[in-house]
């Protein structure tokens, strides 16, 4: 096999100013997912990381339909393959989860933002988010409340799905240094303090209180 | 009581934790409309009443019907709402085909609601990376290996491999074959992944 | 875990109930215990009894008996355990030791098994009950 | 054709296709079986593996699998028939056969294009020539001048040039093997049937040669036992196991400077030399008491046995600890055991000793290659419930995958027939069952004898004949009858109304050689006797009602 | 997060192995692997290490604190402290359990490694638990948690936070008026 199986994989990302290597790409993937994983809400979508990657795989899987039977280097790429498409699905399916879990308030959310704001939903998971809302919708009055008394054939579905908790504690590793972190006190005999958060430091906390911090990329979630 | 019957929908999911989807309680349905529509007539009568001649006595039972509507419409709701959740969970555990005995369990409208739910996560699927496409349901598991070891509990039939070969699953036949080909037969049950 | 695809409305975090949640419905109605009032404004679990603070007291109290159980239960009959164990235990026992579960099963090495779903196995055996009566 | 270099003209042709394995139910092809997975498994050669119980099962998953593969490794079935005229394949099947059946059909042997012999050539084959059974047949056709120029060409390479004509000339030859069967050469040939080196030898060479012989040592010692278990071998079982002994012995040595550090986990493999069946798995009491060597050398069915017995366990052990598990015997004796029984057995029989092997990994697994052997052959051959052939298989490999929970199944399971045999050795001889016939001694077991079910299946049946052979020569005046070999017959299937019918040759014979499976077609033949001759050895199922006069055909034909 | 999940980061980490083969330099997405030379060690990532060993293609060289002295002194500091002391890999646990499962042949004194391992887990979830248990008691809103691993965290994370959720009910129950769900009454 020739030794260029990836030879132009660092031309993501072009237009950007920094360049990322395919390896800080996977990482920044890495990072993503486990955010998600972690986070009570549906976080800021990172489609662009999700194509660059989807690219990156798709051209190494052409390269391998080259490679003849039996080539050594051809299965550890194949199991690198593997690995990184196991993080990609498990990234959005987890994403997905959220968006069927809260999608009246992922949906209101994404409706209010300000131009110039990250978008919450990648277009994809939008057109995903209205059908479920849509599909969800429609079944429910078909099913029982186009039948009920005339006075209780709507229900407000921002009321009647649950939030996200952003009240739940989080486990967390500070990428970036932070000072001067506001710590709400958890009973009425107890003070507010602040902590500032050492880079490398862990800490347990409410996800209300670091949230702008994940989206900043200054903590990761673990 | 008021609310029994949809109280009683609402234990009949609650029994099966596991999200297994018991059969549509069309019946149930049924009576809870009926006793919806029943307390609405009585209400409507009794509000007339009320107002017309003035009978603020009634004001209470009124009141209390109409907390029961409310109770009812969640409970229906609350019953409705559930079984998709577990709909969508068959989607994710059998694949896109459900067997007989489990589409029997479902209504009309679930039905509908299930292939929509099939077409927009099948949309958004093939939507990914450029119209690439990825099937998130597969890679449920940290992959281990390329290959793994199964067993054919029962037969299945012929499956494609993806150079386009075929090979036949016939119980108590083994094979060494590609992970992901293996996982959603092994979810189904009709490969075993055999580690030794 | 992921492997479970099956996720039901859970019950409201704060002080109000989640609409949806199954497991809310059937908690309010069992504190509903006269239904003639005409307005039922907040008659939480707790309200019932004067004694609230009590309960988070209580709840503190029994965190670290409830956390060793759940966490050291090796494979033991449980049953015996849950039984003494109120309803808010019995779920965060529960929780405890599906993370004991799954980290003994780690341990020996079958988490890497790919297995079939816990809902097909489960159709399977009912499909099987309603064969034989 | 044989095949002379296994890495180059077997694994490395398959390496990088897919391959159908068809694996006969015996232990020794299982665990070929398993190292040719462990191979794959390394190179990650796809395959494909179907259990084939026999004949029948072969044509059957032949069929089946033939449009989706090329190649097809055939593992202790095959060699001895003209497989290519028994499956009729397309031309671009190649087949690989790892037999030990023997004698090898000669069409297999000169077959250069589709049949590729994994077999060992300095076996004792004797493989007629080519010329002495191929061209006088030439000679005596006067119809077919165009072929005679390609007369000494192997038959299946000339195949591809002229399907037709090959096809008659396959026709012809078959008419000619019928008529002309006495002809000598391929008579004396064909004959006598006999194993030669077990399959998972020649796999583990095969694994040896590429540098991956590490864990599948273990599987080459339990494939070489069953054969010396199961009556396949008798006197090549001791140069077999010397080579597997200069492996053990470079193995272990390789291992030894970090034999102490090693996790107590990993596999080690030990000389053994008791000749006592699952000691380590039951008490050493019931251990000698249904073991073929000490109960035969006590005649344990007879009273003055069961008292030489009971002198010989006072003189070696106190009899508590002779009756209690063996996992709860005195440490001190457990470690010194195998020199206290050989020391106490001197006084009452020859020789306890056999070379065989044990291993050991964890802190309380610890297996003899016969227990394994004994284990994987009960559940082989498992009556329990309604499992067919193909969930029996299936078990049985999982018994040799380090699946312990099933070979302890299979160790319950094999404790409860050999005790069965034990117990029908017993009866058969104190109610003298074992009738002489002349050339042969016959034992029939009758319907309703207890454990009968059990014999129903070839491997059991064979074990208790070999067993009942060995206590009847013991225990008979008659010096005769260490001359005469044993043949059984056992309930089959009761709704059919069909018997199974094995032989095992007489306790002098030294040879591997038996000639049951001719004699048992002959016999069949002459008397138009029903029977079906479904499995790869030389056990067939008769009808109940043909029984006798197939007798008697048999006792003429061995007269 | 399922410990199957905790373990696969895990494989991320780099190990030596000696191939018995040879192979140029390797370009993957994620980093640039090899040469293999037989007999010449080289540094690939667990996960490779692992399926090349269980394909008998080299053998895992243990990394330097897989030792059976550097690990007592470990287990002896980690009683002796309160707090939790550093580890000599984020990934102790995992990477423990893996190379010992699939390669304690190439590993000396490896059940007296399994041992001492488990002893100093023990420990720390002993340590885990009362700071829980304190974390609990003091009802705190913060906490520090250095030096702790993702596999630590995870056997705790669930319990831990599902008690948190827990107690957070249980107190907003106590704070009358702070209701905004009007359906909850029915």
């Amino acid at each position: 096999m020739s030794d260029g199986l990836s030879e132009d994989g660092s031309d993501i990302n072009q237009e950007d100013e920094d360049v990322m290597t395919p390896a800080e790409l996977i990482a920044k993937l890495e990072e993503a997912w486990l955010n998600e994983k972690f986070s009570p809400e549906l976080l800021e979508n990172k489609s662009e990381v999700v194509e660059c990657v989807m690219e990156q795989l798709t051209h190494m899987e052409a390269n391998l339909q080259r490679v003849k039977k039996g080539d050594a280097k051809a299965s550890i790429h194949r199991m690198e393959i593997d690995r990184i498409r196991y993080v990609l699905s498990s990234y959005l399916r987890s994403r997905l989860q959220k968006i069927e879990k809260y999608f009246p308030h992922v949906l209101e959310k994404e409706k209010s933002r300000e131009m110039g704001d990250a978008s919450l939903l990648s277009p994809e998971e939008f057109a995903f988010a209205k059908e479920y809302y849509a599909n969800t919708e429609t079944y429910l009055k078909a099913m029982a409340l186009k039948r009920m008394p005339p006075n209780l054939q709507t229900i407000d579905m921002l009321k009647a799905v649950p939030e996200p908790c952003l009240d739940s504690f989080v486990f967390l590793r500070v990428k970036e240094r932070q000072e001067n972190i506001l710590v709400e006190p958890e009973t009425d005999d107890q003070r507010e303090y602040v902590v500032d958060l050492e880079e490398g430091s862990q800490h347990l906390m409410r996800y209300r209180t670091i949230a702008p911090l994940v989206s900043t990329g200054a903590v990761q979630l673990i | 009581m008021f609310g029994e019957k949809a109280l009683e929908l609402v234990r009949e999911l609650h029994r099966m934790s596991d999200g297994q989807l018991p059969a549509f309680n069309e019946d149930g349905v049924r009576q809870v409309l009926q006793e919806m529509e029943a307390l609405f007539e009585q209400n409507q009568a009794d509000v007339n009443e009320a107002k017309v001649e003035g009978r603020s006595e009634l004001i209470p039972s009124i009141k209390l019907r109409h907390c029961c509507l409310l109770r009812n419409q969640r409970c229906l709701t609350a019953y409705l709402y559930d079984r998709l959740l577990r709909i969508r969970a068959l989607r994710w555990e059998y694949g896109s085909v459900l067997p007989p005995n489990i589409r029997f369990h479902m209504s009309a409208e679930e039905l509908q609601w299930f292939s929509q739910y099939k077409k927009s996560l099948a949309t958004f699927m093939k939507s990914l990376g450029n119209g690439e496409g990825l099937d998130i349901t597969q890679d449920t598991k940290p992959p281990k290996s390329l290959y793994i070891q199964v067993r054919c509990v029962k037969d299945h039939g012929e499956l494609e491999i993806d150079d386009g070969t075929v090979i036949l699953l016939k119980r108590n036949s083994q094979h060494f074959l590609p992970r992901w080909k293996c996982e959603q037969l092994i979810r189904q049950g009709v490969l075993e992944h055999v580690v030794s | 875990m992921e492997s479970q695809s099956y996720l039901p409305v859970p019950p409201g975090v704060g002080m109000e109930e989640n609409f949806l949640s199954l497991d809310d419905i059937l908690l309010s109605h069992e504190r509903l215990p006269t239904r003639t009032e005409c307005t039922f404004p907040r008659l939480g679990f707790l309200e019932k009894s004067t004694d609230s603070p009590d309960i988070l007291e209580t709840f503190i109290g029994r965190f670290r008996r409830t956390m060793d159980s759940s966490q050291n239960a090796y494979n033991e009959d449980t049953s015996a355990l849950v039984e003494k164990l109120d309803s808010l235990e019995k779920a965060l026992f529960k929780s405890g030791q599906s993370g004991l579960n799954g980290f003994q099963s780690w341990e020996k090495g079958q988490a890497s098994q790919l297995t079939a779903s816990s809902l097909v196995l489960n159709y399977r055996k009912r499909k099987i009950n309603d064969v034989q009566p | 054709m044989f095949i002379t270099d296994i890495r180059k003209e077997f694994y490395e042709v398959v390496a990088n296709q897919r391959v159908a394995l068809l694996v006969a139910a015996d232990i020794d092809a299982l665990c070929a079986c398993k190292i040719l997975q462990a191979l794959f498994h390394c190179d990650q050669v796809q395959y494909t593996l179907v259990p084939v119980s026999g004949w029948q099962d072969l044509g059957t998953a032949f069929l089946e699998h033939k449009e989706q593969f090329s190649y097809f490794v055939l593992i202790n079935c095959g060699a001895n028939v003209d497989l290519l005229e028994m499956l009729q394949p397309d031309d671009n099947t190649l087949f690989f056969i790892c037999d030990t059946h023997r004698p090898v059909d000669v069409v297999n042997v000169y077959n250069d294009s589709q049949v590729k012999l994994l077999i060992k050539q300095d076996d004792d084959l004797g493989v007629p020539s080519y010329d002495d059974i191929f061209r006088d047949e030439e000679e005596e056709e006067d119809d077919s001048g165009n072929e005679s120029d390609e007369g000494s060409e192997p038959s299946g390479k000339r195949r591809r040039f002229d399907e037709g004509a090959m096809e008659r000339r396959i026709e012809r030859q078959r008419e000619k093997r019928e008529w002309e069967a006495r002809r000598e050469i391929l008579f004396d040939y064909e004959q006598y049937e006999y194993h030669g080196t077990s399959a998972s030898m020649m796999f583990f060479e095969l694994a040896w040669v590429l540098s991956k012989d590490t864990k599948d040592m273990l599987w080459s010692i339990i494939g070489l036992t069953d054969q010396w278990i199961h009556d396949k071998i008798t006197m090549k079982y001791i140069t077999d196991v010397a080579t597997l002994q200069r492996h053990v012995s470079r193995h272990n040595h390789k291992n030894e400077d970090e034999e102490n550090s090693l996790s107590i986990d990993c596999m080690r493999i030990s000389f053994e030399y008791l000749r006592l069946t699952l000691y380590q798995h039951w008490s050493l009491y019931e251990s000698i008491c249904n073991s073929c060597y000490t109960t035969c050398n006590f005649k344990l069915w007879t009273l003055n046995g069961q008292k030489k017995l009971q002198e010989f366990l006072a003189d070696m052990l106190p009899l508590k600890q002779v009756r209690q598990k063996f996992n709860s015997m005195d440490l001190s004796i457990k470690e010194n055991l195998r020199d206290i029984i050989e020391e106490s057995s001197n006084k009452y029989m020859k020789d306890i000793r056999i070379q065989t092997f044990g291993v050991h990994f964890g802190f309380k697994n610890r297996f003899l290659a016969s227990d394994m052997v004994h284990a994987t052959a009960a559940l082989l051959e498992s009556t329990e419930k309604d499992e067919n052939d193909s969930d029996n298989f299936i078990k049985a490999l999982d018994s040799l995958s380090s699946n312990l929970e099933r070979l302890h199944s299979g160790i319950d399971l094999a404790k409860k027939k050999l005790m069965a045999i034990q117990q029908t050795v017993a009866s058969c001889i104190c109610t003298n069952l074992i009738l002489s016939q002349g050339p042969f001694l016959y034992c029939y077991l009758m319907e309703g004898t207890p454990d009968v079910k059990l014999f129903s299946k070839p491997l059991a049946l064979t074990l208790l004949c070999k067993y009942l052979l060995k206590a009847f020569v013991q225990s008979t005046r008659n010096k005769r009858c260490r001359l005469l070999p044993l043949i059984m017959a056992a309930p089959k299937d009761i709704e059919k109304g069909t018997v199974i019918v094995v032989g095992i040759p007489p306790e002098s014979e030294t040879s591997d050689k038996k000639f049951f499976g001719r004699a048992f077609e002959k016999a069949a033949e002459s008397t138009s006797s029903r029977t079906l001759h479904d499995h790869f050895d030389t056990s067939i199922e008769l009808k109940m009602e043909d029984r006798s006069k197939f007798l008697d055909a048999l006792i003429t034909l061995l007269s | 997060m399922d410990p199957s999940e905790v373990e696969f980061i895990a494989e991320k980490e780099v190990v030596q192995i000696i191939p018995n083969f040879s192979l140029d330099k390797i370009y993957l997405i994620g980093g640039d692997l090899g040469p293999f030379n037989p007999g010449l060690p080289v540094s690939v990532p667990v996960w490779l290490a692992l399926n090349l060993k269980q394909r008998q293609k080299c053998s895992i060289v243990p990394p330097e604190w897989m030792d059976i002295d550097k690990l007592e002194e470990m287990r002896e500091l980690e009683r002796k402290e309160d707090a939790f002391t550093p580890v000599p890999s984020p990934y102790y646990m995992e990477l423990t359990k893996l190379l010992l499962n699939h390669s304690s042949d190439n590993i000396p004194k490896a059940d007296e490694i399994r041992t001492l391992v488990k002893d100093i887990w023990d420990t720390r979830i002993a340590k885990l638990r009362l700071s829980a248990d304190s974390f609990i008691n003091q009802q705190e809103a913060h906490a520090k948690l250095d030096n702790l691993t993702l596999m630590e965290i995870n056997t705790i994370r669930a319990f831990l936070l599902d008690s948190l959720n827990c107690m957070y009910k249980l107190r907003s129950n106590l704070q009358p008026g702070s209701t905004k769900g009007q359906f909850s009454d029915y």
